[in-house]
């Protein structure tokens, strides 16, 4: 029994896990905060999908004897269409893509075999080689090749030198378009040689619409979970209430090394500074710094401070991602913190709030409190301490990524309510 | 003013400050350089600036100032007459391939594929609207009194809604887009970001998507209509060229497609945005909001575990990441709209008195902000530093819309400011 | 400091390509990497310039110089922004210290960065003979 | 439920359901009529899409003939107010089927976690369960 709003969603859930005429009933939507009194009018109210009595329908469920279609066992193939559209004029493929649910809803390239072989050539693996598997949220995972990757990267703009880093990308499984009635955010750092060999955007306008590699690998991971994990089916696959802005493209950040004084992010994950890596998040949202409580102070500025107080307005469902421009982090040095584990110490230690305002969020009651029920820390100890014991807003300083992104035309930074999931070679794709 | 002078800007703003003098008249101008920032250096520094190199030239700075005010003028330097920047040929012809590369690279797009815009194209979106193709639709500039302000014809707005993906039903909301001058790529060292809220039958005649995944990229309207804003405001006023017009140090993510937000009329209790604005609900109308950024809504306190969920504590502990320089733009889900009229509040303008009271900040906490939006004049007499004051002094730093699909009682809240609502019917 | 047409124009936010007026054939035939010449992918197309349209720009000459800045007063302005008073500071101590009899005199621009000065403007041109004016940040 | 209405369930659009080659149902030419020399210039282009893995179907278990005497097994997988709504089915229950025996459980683990040792429970101890699942 589900309420109204996921009846689409329970239905091909079923479906697509074996067992398509399960006898799901419908409750208005939503339950969380009505009053018993108001529960009690759904219980004996009609099924607002089917129009019957919720409880007759319920009861009828369980004892209405079984049809032959219900016992059906085996297995059955899902079809995805041919696989090539055509021949038809560009106009009317442009069209197809777009009407079947194959595009972010804006002009792609169309993906002939001549612009996928070209894409192919940015890669020495086998176009047949499968790389990865995904799944939108809760669903079956799909799998996928080097081509199907190339057909998408091929669409989104892409030129041949980024295929390695969409590969990468592709490869993690990771889908950029996860389905939860929360509309996610996902992020990709970029390192290594490869943001100046593939004149990726790291300074004025990083994060904004004016470099290619930066808009259309972005672009490609959005266009990759859609058509190679089936994800981004508003109602089926996509269940964000409200949807989140960045899905178009992304947010690509290019770290600028040049400009940075601290290690870069993949090598503080272990890997060598030639080596070319992308290192993927998922979370909520991406904030500026000007809410802080001393922002725009001239003498002295204290970025520390303002980044800690900007983390108490995160939820600690999702981790935090803090983008310096270098003039900020030049101040940062100045102010003692001259490598990035310094900082996140000190912002780990001074971001706290009472173990009540913790209990209180509900994120935590959902996602922590089971986990602290089985004993788990820290979040046991966080169920178990006074109210008024100050805990900290995340496990571990870890938990805090510090990259370095901008063109130090004012010392400003942004905060992503990210977590950091998952870093992947891209040299490995080339 | 007929006297000698000698700019000195720091480093970081050099391609903006030569251009900027050439589109002011004086493209020769004898500007001198040193490092940047100077902000927040100590005096020995600054010192040691002037002491030292002009990072552009390399010639000592002082020595390079004194001599920018006495060597002799060149005949170049004291011209005087008009000079039209070229903006290129009426028309390119090539391959779909190579035009698709010519207009990436002579910075015509958001470097994202577009279609290719043929006259063909460009004749069929004109259909869109009762307008002539020569009509001057308005003026746009990245930034009001930094840059100068060009103009542009219905045609040339068709020609970028072509390239965007749009089709001609959506024209007539780019045109009222374009007409207000706004251009979604504003310059400033900030990476500001714009929305623009649409009302009005229109949204269903377009089957623009205010439901489930309303703001992400699962609808053509409201994608597309959004992306010709970014390049027009490339493409008709110069905009968006990094280091020149468009100085965002770090750049946001959201122009690329800009908020563009159908409001989910009929699941809200409340009249729809533009009726508040005044218009008559049959009216279809888009109303333009700017600011920093949006959150998803979830940092603040108050969506607790308790069995009905405060949502105006929440919505008013979710406005602590902002600055007051923008108000708070809420985009709520209908279900937190109809809760909070189970909560009582059963019109907008009781939950906008409600979040005005309580929206509070320490005076302590604030009085150093660039941005404190400390009451100044009479009302700061006999404020200290303990006392509780509202974050934004009026209520019209508030603005309310619904839109979502109901599968849960979520709100996002944009730090952004309400400007101005135009008429889309007019451009029909 | 002579200045071609292309160099000038190219300031004003240009890229060269469009200054040339060029079609676009001649621009990107060494940039088409997208594949076989086959006769569909030949095929021309034409396609429109989605600029708008920049006004005209006045030409202002600049001021004439003076033969020497001794004896000379020179006005230090500030457009307002963080630093720049102290860094004004710093260039009188330098006048100070190395051209003696050149008297400075700091004043700070009045309104935002962006705000004309009307007020100030008058007093320099009746009490100045040059002006150094810092702006950025 | 036809196989066009199944399998659009599994996100897929009947165009693609249909396999149908793109030409067979070809879009109307472009509005503007005069269709362009270049414009009808023919391609073909590559499905996008991965590849899913087959269902494994799984077959319902068999009915009860009647729930009178029986024990239902009420199972809350801890949504918000999940547990409310159950309890009054439990009193609704009671009022309309007393013969009846209801068990409220709430599932261990967050939501989309699985409680080997509640499903044991109720196969052992119930004879049917209603789960509520959503918001």
């Amino acid at each position: 029994m589900a309420t109204k709003s996921f009846a689409d969603l329970a239905k091909s859930n079923a479906s697509k896990r074996g067992m398509p005429h399960i006898r799901a009933c419908f409750t208005p939507h939503p339950v969380w905060g009505k009053t018993a009194e108001q529960l009690m009018a759904y219980v004996e109210g009609d099924d607002p999908v089917s129009g019957k009595p919720l409880m007759k329908e319920i009861i009828d469920g369980l004892t209405v004897p079984l049809t032959a279609e219900d016992t059906k066992t085996g297995m059955m193939d899902v079809n995805v269409g041919p696989p090539v559209f055509g021949p038809d004029t560009l106009d009317n493929l442009q069209t197809h893509f777009l009407n079947n649910g194959m595009t972010d809803f804006l002009p792609v390239i169309i993906p002939t075999p001549e612009k996928v072989d070209a894409m192919l050539k940015g890669t020495s693996h086998h176009p047949d080689e499968v790389i990865g598997k995904m799944a939108a949220g809760a669903f079956a995972a799909w799998t996928y090749t080097v081509k199907q990757v190339a057909v998408n990267a091929v669409m989104a703009g892409c030129e041949p030198e980024y295929f390695p880093v969409v590969l990468a990308v592709a490869s993690s499984g990771m889908a950029a378009l996860g389905s939860s009635t929360t509309s996610f955010a996902y992020s990709m750092v970029i390192n290594g040689p490869i943001r100046d060999k593939l004149n990726m955007n790291y300074t004025i306008g990083a994060m904004g619409p004016f470099a290619q590699p930066n808009a259309t690998i972005g672009r490609a991971w959005t266009l990759v979970g859609k058509n190679l994990g089936n994800g981004g089916i508003p109602g089926d696959t996509y269940m964000g209430s409200q949807g989140n802005n960045t899905n178009y493209n992304n947010i690509v950040i290019a770290e600028n090394e040049k400009d940075s004084p601290w290690t870069p992010f993949h090598v503080q994950k272990g890997f060598r500074p030639e080596e070319n890596v992308v290192s993927l998040f998922s979370g909520e949202d991406i904030r500026q710094g000007h809410g802080a409580r001393r922002a725009g102070v001239l003498e002295n500025p204290m970025f520390d401070d303002q980044i800690s107080d900007i983390f108490r307005t995160l939820t600690s469902q999702f981790d935090a991602l803090v983008i310096c421009d270098p003039l900020t982090v030049r101040r940062l040095v100045e102010q003692g913190y001259d490598t990035k584990e310094k900082l996140m110490e000190w912002l780990w230690k001074n971001t706290q709030r009472t173990a009540k305002d913790y209990r209180d969020s509900a994120f935590v009651y959902t996602f922590h409190y089971p986990r602290a029920l089985r004993g788990e820390e820290p979040y046991a100890t966080w169920y178990k301490c006074p109210e008024g014991t100050l805990i900290p807003y995340w496990p571990k300083p870890d938990n805090i990524v510090l990259v370095v992104a901008g063109g130090q035309t004012n010392p400003f930074f942004q905060v992503g309510n990210l977590t950091y999931r998952v870093s992947v070679s891209i040299d490995k794709w080339m | 003013m007929g006297i000698p002078a000698a700019p000195i800007v720091t480093i970081a703003f050099k391609d903006l400050a030569q251009t900027n003098c050439a589109k002011r008249g004086m493209p020769l101008q004898r500007i001198s350089y040193t490092p940047h920032p100077v902000w927040g250096k100590t005096d020995e520094q600054m010192y040691a600036y002037l002491d030292g190199n002009d990072p552009v030239h390399n010639i000592p700075l002082m020595k390079e100032i004194v001599d920018s005010l006495t060597r002799p003028l060149t005949a170049d330097e004291s011209k005087t007459g008009t000079v039209t920047p070229p903006v290129g040929a009426p028309s390119f012809t090539d391959t779909a391939d190579n035009l698709q590369q010519y207009f990436l690279d002579n910075g015509m797009t958001d470097t994202m594929p577009i279609i290719i815009p043929t006259q063909e194209k460009v004749d069929a979106m004109l259909k869109g609207t009762s307008h002539k193709p020569d009509e001057v639709v308005g003026k746009m500039t990245p930034a009001q009194g930094a840059f100068p302000a060009w103009s542009f014809t219905v045609q040339q707005c068709a020609v970028n809604a072509v390239m965007a993906g749009a089709t001609p039903d959506y024209f007539p909301t780019i045109l009222a887009i374009a007409s207000t001058g706004i251009s979604a790529l504003f310059s400033s060292t900030n990476s500001l970001v714009s929305a623009a809220v649409i009302n009005g039958p229109i949204r269903d005649k377009l089957a623009m998507n205010y439901g489930i995944g309303a703001m992400g990229p699962f609808n053509q309207p409201n994608a597309t209509i959004g992306r010709a804003w970014t390049l027009m405001s490339r493409n008709l006023d110069g905009g968006g060229i990094c280091g020149e017009t468009y100085m965002g140090s770090q750049g946001n993510v959201i122009n690329y497609s800009n908020l563009i937000i159908p409001e989910n009329e009929k699941d809200s209790p409340w009249p729809p945005f533009h009726v508040q604005k005044g218009f008559k609900p049959e009216e279809n109308v888009i109303s333009f909001f700017f600011g920093f950024c949006i959150t998803q809504g979830q940092g603040g306190k108050g969506l607790g575990v308790k069995p009905v969920p405060l949502y105006n504590v929440a919505m008013s502990a979710n406005c602590s990441p902002f600055a007051s320089l923008f108000g708070a733009l809420f985009l709520l889900d209908p279900l937190v709209a109809n809760g909070l009229g189970d909560l009582g509040f059963k019109t907008k303008d009781s939950v906008v008195d409600w979040l005005q009271k309580n929206t509070t900040v320490v005076v302590k906490d604030v009085k150093s902000m660039l941005f404190s939006g400390l009451p100044r004049g009479p009302e700061a007499a006999g404020l200290t530093d303990d006392s509780v004051i509202p974050k934004w002094q009026k209520s019209d730093a508030f603005n309310l819309v619904v839109v979502g699909g109901q599968t849960n009682p979520y709100h996002q809240l944009a730090n952004m400011s309400y400007r101005v609502s135009v008429s889309i019917d007019k451009w029909i | 400091m002579g200045m071609n047409r292309r160099k000038l124009l190219s300031l004003i936010g240009m890229s060269p390509a469009i200054l040339a007026g060029a079609t676009a054939e001649a621009q990107s035939k060494a940039k088409n990497k997208n594949g076989r010449s086959g006769s569909a992918a030949e095929v021309k197309l034409t396609a429109l310039n989605p600029r708008g349209i920049p006004p005209p720009i006045t030409l202002i000459p600049m001021a004439p110089r003076l033969a020497t800045l001794d004896g000379k007063t020179v006005y230090l302005v500030s457009d307002g922004f963080p630093g720049a008073d102290h860094f004004l500071d710093q260039i009188a101590n330098w006048f100070k210290k190395n051209m003696p009899n050149v008297t400075t005199v700091y004043r700070l621009k009045a309104g935002g960065f962006a705000d004309d000065d009307p007020k100030l403007n008058a007093e320099i041109k009746e009490k100045g003979q040059a002006v150094i004016m810092a702006i950025g940040h | 439920m036809n196989r066009r209405k199944l399998l659009s369930l599994l996100g897929m659009s009947p165009a693609l359901l249909a396999g149908a080659e793109l030409g067979a149902q070809q879009p109307k030419a472009a509005k503007s009529g005069k269709v362009p020399s270049a414009g009808n210039a023919q391609f073909e282009a590559l499905n996008p899409k991965g590849s899913p893995p087959p269902v494994r179907l799984i077959p319902m278990a068999p009915r009860l003939n009647t729930i009178h005497g029986k024990t239902i097994y009420l199972v809350d997988t801890g949504f918000m107010s999940g547990g409310v709504l159950l309890q009054q089915m439990q009193i609704w229950f009671n009022k309309n089927y007393p013969d009846v025996t209801v068990v409220f459980r709430k599932k261990a683990g967050s939501y989309m976690e699985d409680d080997p040792p509640l499903w044991k429970e109720i196969k052992e101890k119930g004879n049917a369960a209603i789960m509520a699942i959503g918001h």
